[in-house]
């Protein structure tokens, strides 16, 4: 029994960090329609200017954490700049692969700044591990899952409440019209890049404790996020969470079983049978088919 | 229709001039190709040794160079990936021209990449890579030599120090890299015929986040120690995953984790871990009867010297390798190839890592008397075991 | 025996009975309307037709052939084409190559023949390409045979998937709205293209809202309402009844 | 009255002829050996952009797997004549059907799904094809390869210069460009293009579409697997890492950079980003941030390639010649 609530929490764990880099994605693809292959590396910056921030700067962990989390937010903003900001007639596919530029060069000036070593954080409160059921968690574990929630929640309200958010939906289901009833289309864009940066670089602040980061880290979790994106339905915030955690769950069960090396083909297999069964994801996402006009 | 003839001879045309290029001739200097990984998983270990091999190249030519000729010295990076290695030395044989490559990558990986082009161009090559298989079977590895030692030594020095515990119930968690799965099946070979039995077998993906479920298996299995094998940042976490699941086996790291940096970042997680590894991070410990000692001290009073910065092991290995290059340009005092890869063979001398002895059927100098074990203890490297190479 | 019979169709989406239990016939060679308010069914009833959506029951006979579980590529081969409420064009394509793929069954160079490029493809290309041009005179547009499709005004583009459509050399044509969107000359150009492929002997099903024209174009008309036929007949019989004024104005004026 | 005038079909034609030509003579001019390697290395890039351009420009099916195929048909010909010992031509002819076998079971299922659906799905077949590459480490070398690939040879007469591979791989190169060239004018062409423009039209005029989508993903994956062939006898060595998902990331980028849906698109972007990374190796610091700005300015300032620069080159691949 013990053997398999370690595999949970460590699903659990994985996996809310995989859902909250979903989420930003689905925040971007939802009301832009691109896929942004940034989104691991607002992860990455999140917990690298953190961690280089606590060391250097001896500010309190919450302000470094703070400061973080906002500066990345400013990548976003200018990464939605330049991705949007200068293509005339932009193509979907042209943008995507603008965003997978963005992310090398984003990599490529870590690289420089942060050098290559890996950098870690102190936990947020102690390294004692809590002992349930014969598993023992760390308590960095329960941060990062409760703020994964919380950030996930607030992230949904501020989309279902605020006018903002309502505005970005609309201009999710038809740009064209949004734009007809005055919905500043390009301004929401700037706005869901900023809350996706956000929310990518609480991600990277959370785990880095646990998970340590350096400069090549984000590739991989982005990845993983646009995975979990995918699975969880594209433009759903509820469903990219909960894909983010399913990944998360086979990753840690698969390693469980002694199948390591497999992980990743396990995973995408799921996906794939996943994607066949329910091409519009678990959750009802937009369930309208998005045809990429290439 | 002459319009688009003659613009597609324009694009063929810059194609070509695209590629080819003019190279200057200059005085005939013994050329001495690099490729380390300095992007990459393996950045890490690629650092200190190109600042190594231009310190020694920078000295020996301010001494006049090897028998009269100045050193050229070109160095790529691999970035970690093997297919950029090949296309590297490609680059370094037929457009470089060097005489011998010295570093060919320092993970097993791209050595083995390395390994066939050299021979197809017949040009010597030294690594500072672990895998056994960069120099074995000899008759397939000509031109293959390595200034490390392989993963079989530190294995069988790993089992001399188990049985001198009465240690007999191990585990091993290897990354799924070459220089992981290279010294799995080293395990796998000796564990059996040694009287050591291997409870636990267990994998991990060089970018992994988290090892608690292969830890947790590993727990179930109960052995006395657990072995990892890695060069990645997640070896820190086996130490911290591994103490926060309440092991309290000796955790045990391999030859490609000597970095203090990590140590300390795993805190207090890391306090007893003991490592299999060449003599140099234990350099000042070592007796003044081994001879590596005076070698090990000058090392580091120069680099520093020059940098400011200490050295570490990996740029300890890339010194040995590019000390080998200069006693086989010494030793054969010829451009030709093959007298080079005779001089290697029958190579002796005293590097930071042991006293090499070389021979055509062992095309690496180090013994399992080179290596040694030691532990990190309060902030430090503390010797266990000493070297009984003399 | 009726070119097309269509018996208890029904189409569910999830509760909602789009098409529910309709039955009718299309007899050969004539032109038949579907009328009904916004919502009532007819595209489904169309998409159910041409193959586009999978039916929840009943049945649809076309020249002798059960539909079920044909593919919409396969029905046109057997002589099913169609136009669509928004004109869709292939935007990457000249003028000339949109009817071209019209003629798709009527080619049969593979992709071995593509590939190499055989005689054989050669000379069925030619032909193709003559029998395309007929069609783009036949409704006026021959004169921008090789200009990008993605330039026409709506109207032409209306006009160009009429012109795809005929070169399936269909022998039912099913028109989804032809006239939506249209000025009132180009409908009538339009109506004047209908009544002479009618006249060649190809049979017309339609779903229009223009009253004037569909009363003038049809020779039967069916009214829909809530996915159920409420009622059938000649254009001057449907035009006074009752129940069809009631579910158009709605009761109670 | 037939107005699609005889010359359109020549002048696609002579574009083709003069650059193969230009190609033909450029080893006359003997550049030095390294040289050869690079413009060998550009023509295998060539070969896959053109082969995944005829499943993303001509018949607008997304693929971010496209690497996997590229990786098959390497390693089964390595495996084959490196462990078992076979002749490479036999090997290349199983390596090339196998990964169509595959190819076409996998584009059955999942050429139904359309967009960012199909997208992943080809994204997880690249990545599960990596890692067996990985796994099966008894016949694949695993992590660290598979060394000791021979020479390509065909009875008696081997591959083994440079200049001899330079040609080798060119001519599969020139067989591949005259196939999609072909392609593009013929009636399955033009199939593939109105499925490009709206599938649903297309299967109302007649088009099987999804036999069609399945036909094209198999014919782009027989380009790669031979593309994949003439990379493992090239390097004599064949490795994981090159077949994942950076890798079919990086192919994409070959046919977007170069102009998607254009004839010339996949020469133009296969050469650019196989000679980027040789100049970039200069800068060493700046190598990974150059590559990323270099790739968000060519897509901000040339959004339809490079391709469309060229005004005389005929813009779109399908022509009514």
């Amino acid at each position: 029994m013990p053997e398999f609530l370690q595999f949970l929490f460590s699903g659990l764990m994985v996996g809310s960090v995989y859902g909250l880099t979903a989420v930003g994605f689905c925040l971007v693809y939802s009301t832009t329609e691109v896929v942004n292959f940034a989104q691991g590396e607002f992860v990455m910056l999140g917990g690298m200017m953190a961690a280089s921030w606590f060391s250097l700067t001896g500010l309190p962990l919450p302000l470094a954490l703070g400061a973080a989390v906002l500066a990345t937010t400013a990548v976003g903003v200018a990464a939605e700049a330049l991705t949007f900001g200068f293509s005339r007639k932009p193509q979907v596919l042209n943008l995507t692969i603008i965003t997978i530029g963005l992310a090398i060069a984003i990599k490529g000036v870590a690289m420089m700044v942060w050098g290559k070593f890996p950098k870690d954080l102190p936990t947020f409160s102690g390294e004692a591990p809590l002992v349930i059921g014969g598993a023992r968690l760390a308590p960095q574990a329960l941060w990062i899952v409760g703020t994964s929630l919380l950030v996930m929640v607030a992230v949904r309200l501020f989309m279902d409440r605020s006018l903002t958010g309502t505005a970005m939906r609309a201009a999710a289901a038809d740009k064209g019209t949004a734009a007809l009833m005055g919905i500043p289309v390009r301004g929401l864009s700037t706005v869901s890049f900023a809350i996706a940066a956000a929310v990518g670089a609480v991600a990277g602040v959370i785990s880095t404790p646990l998970t340590l980061t350096s400069y090549d880290h984000g590739t991989l979790i982005g990845l993983k996020g646009f995975c979990a994106a995918i699975i969880g339905g594209l433009g759903n915030v509820y469903g990219a969470f909960l894909g983010g955690i399913i990944l998360g769950l086979l990753e840690a069960f698969t390693a469980g079983l002694g199948g390591s090396g497999y992980q990743d083909a396990a995973a995408f297999l799921i996906l794939i049978i996943l994607l066949l069964v329910r091409p519009q994801g678990l959750l009802r996402g937009t369930g309208r088919e998005r045809i990429v006009k290439v | 229709m002459r319009l688009a003839r003659m613009a597609s001879i324009v694009l063929g045309v810059s194609l070509m001039l695209l590629a080819g290029s003019a190279r200057a001739e200059e005085v005939r200097a013994y050329r001495i190709g690099a490729i380390f990984s300095l992007t990459g998983s393996g950045a890490l270990l690629g650092e200190r040794m190109k600042t190594t091999v231009e310190m020694l190249v920078e000295e020996v030519n301010r001494n006049g160079g090897i028998n009269g000729h100045p050193v050229k010295l070109i160095i790529y990076d691999a970035g970690s990936e093997v297919t950029k290695a090949v296309e590297a030395a490609n680059r370094l044989i037929t457009q470089d021209e060097v005489d011998i490559i010295s570093g060919a990558g320092n993970m097993s990986g791209l050595a083995l990449a390395i390994k066939p082009v050299a021979a197809r161009y017949g040009v010597p090559m030294i690594s500072n890579a672990g895998a056994r298989s960069i120099v074995e079977p000899v008759e397939k590895s000509r031109w293959a030599f390595k200034s490390h030692l392989t993963d079989r030594e530190v294995i069988g020095r790993a089992i001399d120090y188990w049985k001198s515990k009465g240690i007999s119930r191990v585990a091993l968690l290897s990354d799924t890299s070459g220089f992981g799965t290279s010294a799995r099946d080293e395990l796998k070979l000796q564990a059996g015929p040694s009287g050591i039995d291997v409870v636990a077998w267990e994998e991990f993906d060089m970018a992994a986040t988290d090892l608690t479920p292969q830890l947790t298996r590993i727990r179930s299995a109960n052995p006395e120690v657990i072995l990892c094998w890695t060069v990645a940042p997640s070896g820190v976490l086996f130490m911290k995953n591994a103490r926060q699941l309440g092991l309290q086996q000796i955790l045990m790291h391999g030859f490609g984790y000597v970095v203090p940096k990590y140590m300390q970042m795993a805190g207090d997680a890391a306090e007893g871990a003991v490592l299999v590894s060449l003599r140099y991070p234990v350099g000042e410990q070592l007796p003044d009867s081994d001879p590596t000692k005076k070698v090990i001290l000058q090392y580091n009073a120069q680099y520093k010297a020059k940098y400011g910065s200490e050295p570490d092991v990996y740029g300890a290995e890339a010194y040995d390798g590019l000390l080998m290059a200069f006693k086989a340009f010494e030793k054969a005092n010829s451009f030709d190839k093959e007298k080079l890869r005779e001089a290697l063979e029958h190579l002796e001398f005293i590097g930071t890592n042991g006293v090499y002895q070389f021979s055509p059927e062992k095309h690496y100098g180090l013994t399992k008397g080179d290596a040694v074990v030691f532990e990190w203890h309060n902030g430090g490297w503390k010797l266990l075991m000493d070297a009984t190479t003399r | 025996m009726a070119l097309l019979q269509v018996n208890a169709l029904s189409k569910s989406f999830g509760g909602l009975m789009a098409v529910s239990g309709i039955s009718f016939t299309v007899p050969a060679g004539v032109i038949q309307a579907v009328i009904g308010p916004n919502g009532a069914g007819k595209s489904t009833l169309f998409n159910l037709i041409s193959g586009i959506e999978r039916p929840s029951g009943g049945r649809i006979v076309f020249d002798g052939h059960d539909l079920a579980g044909l593919k919409p590529n396969r029905r046109a081969a057997l002589g099913l084409a169609r136009t669509f409420q928004t004109p869709q064009i292939f935007d990457s394509m000249t003028v000339l190559e949109n009817v071209l793929i019209g003629c798709h069954c009527q080619g049969k160079a593979g992709l071995f023949g593509a590939l190499f490029h055989t005689a054989s493809s050669r000379r069925e290309d030619w032909s193709l390409r003559e029998h395309s041009l007929v069609q783009l005179e036949r409704v006026g547009l021959a004169d921008k045979a090789n200009s990008p499709a993605a330039d026409l005004a709506f109207g032409q583009m209306k006009l160009l998937e009429m012109a795809r459509a005929l070169a399936q050399q269909p022998k039912l044509l099913l028109l989804d709205e032809f006239a939506a969107g249209l000025t009132h000359r180009e409908a009538e150009h339009m109506a004047g293209i209908i009544r002479s492929v009618r006249a060649e002997g190809v049979t017309v099903l339609l779903v229009e809202h223009d009253m004037p024209l569909v009363m003038s174009l049809s020779d039967t008309v069916i009214v829909m309402n809530f996915g159920e036929k409420i009622s059938e007949g000649v254009p001057e019989a449907i035009q006074n009844a009752a129940r069809v004024i009631e579910v158009y104005l709605g009761s109670g004026i | 009255m037939l107005r699609s005038d005889p010359t359109t079909r020549v002048s696609r034609w002579l574009p083709l002829v003069a650059f193969l030509a230009v190609v033909g003579a450029v080893p006359a001019v003997s550049p030095n050996a390294y040289a050869l390697n690079v413009l060998g290395f550009i023509g295998i890039n060539v070969l896959l952009a053109t082969g995944l351009n005829l499943l993303m420009g001509y018949a607008g099916q997304v693929s971010l797997g496209h690497a996997g195929f590229w990786g098959l048909g390497a390693y089964i010909s390595g495996v084959l004549t490196a462990r078992f010992g076979w002749p490479p031509l036999p090997a290349a002819a199983l390596a090339v059907s196998g990964t169509c076998l595959v190819a076409f079971g996998v584009g059955l299922p999942t050429l139904r799904l359309k967009g960012h659906y199909l997208a992943m799905a080809t994204l997880g077949t690249g990545v599960i094809l990596q890692v067996l590459f990985v796994q099966c480490a008894s016949l694949t070398g695993g992590p660290s390869g598979l060394v000791d690939v021979p020479n390509f040879s065909v009875g008696p007469f081997e591959v083994r210069t440079p200049l001899q591979n330079y040609y080798l791989i060119w001519s599969c190169v020139a067989i591949g460009l005259v196939g999609a060239l072909n392609l593009s004018m013929s009636r399955i062409g033009r199939a593939l293009n109105a499925i490009k423009g709206s599938e649903v039209a297309a299967e109302c005029a007649g088009v099987p579409t999804h036999e069609y989508k399945v036909a094209v993903f198999v014919l782009s994956a027989a380009y790669a697997a031979v593309a994949g062939t003439l990379y493992v006898h090239f390097i004599n060595f064949v490795a994981p890492e090159p077949f994942g998902f950076m890798g079919s990331v990086l192919l994409l980028t070959m046919v977007v950079v170069g102009g998607i849906g254009t004839f010339w698109g996949p020469v133009i972007g296969g050469s650019l980003m196989t000679v980027l990374p040789e100049y970039l190796r200069a800068y060493e610091g700046l190598e990974v941030l150059l590559y990323g700005l270099i790739l968000v300015l060519v897509m901000m300032f040339v959004p339809q390639g490079f391709a469309s620069l060229f005004r005389w080159l005929p813009r779109r691949a399908i022509r009514g010649a």
